[in-house]
């Protein structure tokens, strides 16, 4: 695929637990150049988003400024008590999320089911 | 491997993304040597980092410095240089901690050295004060596999 | 592209085989300039036979020599030379005929020069006697992208 | 994948139409290492094996010394009455054996089920 930055897709889902989730779908690469993507679109959402699913099964590649992008996002959630649910990182990525430690605060799941009924857990 | 080594380089201006050719040269050199793909994925995150450092630190994104990568093939392992122009990093450096990361009692940056280490068999970096730095890396291929 | 011209350098043992090296360093490059997969095809396919080329017939397989490539990005165009330490092709090179071919009236290989110029924009071979001499190719970006 | 060279298997189908088809499933690269897997493996075959179904799905890397290959296993099989059937080439590759002009020669099948078909036609 040709070099497209990073794209996000923001979505509204229900998955079928009430309260609607929003999503955002990551596709390309995140780092150090993604900040609008990644900070300018959760800033973006509104207020009454409360439960936040990031779907990153779309990105190529990560390197660690763009973790460090993920990390800011996850402060800021949990200073507005927003829950943040993951999934789709290769086996790799997930590897590297462990090694830094982001699974002491977010689960990577392995797909989109297992991570939108984690919100009702 | 029928031959006892063999390096091959490569040059990139210091611009951030051009650290995604040093990967897939790594990538393709990892394969060639027969690497599992796991490791080529370890490979190719540690050599991103080193890339990243190098044209951000050690080049100061000044496009017109180049930043070398020698890939040196050997019967059992790859060995990666990354050289730039700088003087290397300052050591010691911090060590990640998510739990200040979060919080915000550390910069959220700050994982990339880590990340090398932890991905790789052996990382060292070295500073030649006259020419620059570079980063050294060595990725063991499994003993199985030989 | 923000730069008018950047560059990007490879050199490779001449083994057969690391072509896919240069193949896979390209086709980074091509996709970093926002080339559409098939063209990032033709550019694979192109280095490739001009690798094996140089490595075969330019530097005789003498793993000592260098290949070296050479990737020149400008805003319309990516440039590729690759060098070897040879004389270069002798012209006319024989055209491929398949009908010759499955008579066995032309040997089987020597399509590698056809396919370079059949896959680019551009295609010529540089000779310059005292070091070597080297392939040229230009494939350009499809105008509707810029 | 890691880089394994040359693979090929063979095996024996019957696309309904009778006699026993042989196909030669290529797996890697094909170049001009692949002499043996290629040439040998043809030569290998029993002379009953009149209809050859190859299989290029699972190539990753084709050269035109490889290519050359192919050319010298289609005059070698013309010599025998052999019929040959491809399918699985990528559409660069495609285009790349149309080039040389191998189409004159052999059809190249989107599937294997086409190119099965194209014996009893
Ligand atoms: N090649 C280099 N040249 C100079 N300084 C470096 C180099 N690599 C790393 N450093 C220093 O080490 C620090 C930590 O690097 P790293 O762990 O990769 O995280 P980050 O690059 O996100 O800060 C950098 O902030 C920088 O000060
Ligand atoms: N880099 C080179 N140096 C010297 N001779 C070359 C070079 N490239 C091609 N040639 C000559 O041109 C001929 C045709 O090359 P090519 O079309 O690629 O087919 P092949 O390599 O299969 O013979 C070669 O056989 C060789 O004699």
């Amino acid at each position: 695929m040709p070099d497209k930055g990073t794209q996000v897709k923001m979505e509204e889902i229900d998955c079928g637990a009430g309260q609607p989730i929003t999503v955002l779908r990551f596709i390309g690469d995140i780092t150090s150049l993604s900040q609008a993507a990644v900070l300018g679109t959760y800033q973006g959402l509104p207020d009454t988003a409360k439960k936040i699913l990031i779907d990153f099964s779309k990105v190529e590649y990560l390197n660690s400024s763009g973790i460090a992008l993920v990390i800011q996002m996850m402060i800021a959630a949990s200073k507005k008590g927003q829950t943040i649910q993951t999934f789709g990182l290769t086996p790799h990525f997930q590897k590297v999320f462990t090694m830094v430690g982001i699974t002491r605060y977010t689960k990577l799941h392995p797909d989109e089911q297992t991570a939108c009924a984690a919100f009702s857990a | 491997m029928k031959h006892a080594f063999s390096s091959i380089e490569l040059s990139l201006p210091s611009r951030l993304g051009f650290e995604k050719i040093a990967m897939n040269t790594a990538a393709s050199v990892g394969r060639i040597m027969g690497f599992p793909e796991d490791r080529i994925e370890d490979l190719k995150t540690a050599i991103a980092e080193a890339c990243i450092n190098a044209i951000e630190h050690g080049n100061r994104l000044d496009e017109k410095l180049v930043v070398g990568v020698t890939l040196s093939m050997t019967p059992d392992a790859l060995e990666v240089r990354v050289l730039d122009t700088g003087p290397g990093p300052r050591f010691p450096v911090e060590v990640p901690d998510i739990d200040k990361k979060m919080n915000e009692e550390q910069q959220s940056r700050g994982m990339g050295m880590f990340l090398i280490e932890a991905l790789v068999d052996e990382a060292e970096w070295v500073s030649t004060p006259s020419s620059g730095s570079y980063a050294r890396m060595v990725i063991r291929l499994p003993k199985s596999e030989e």
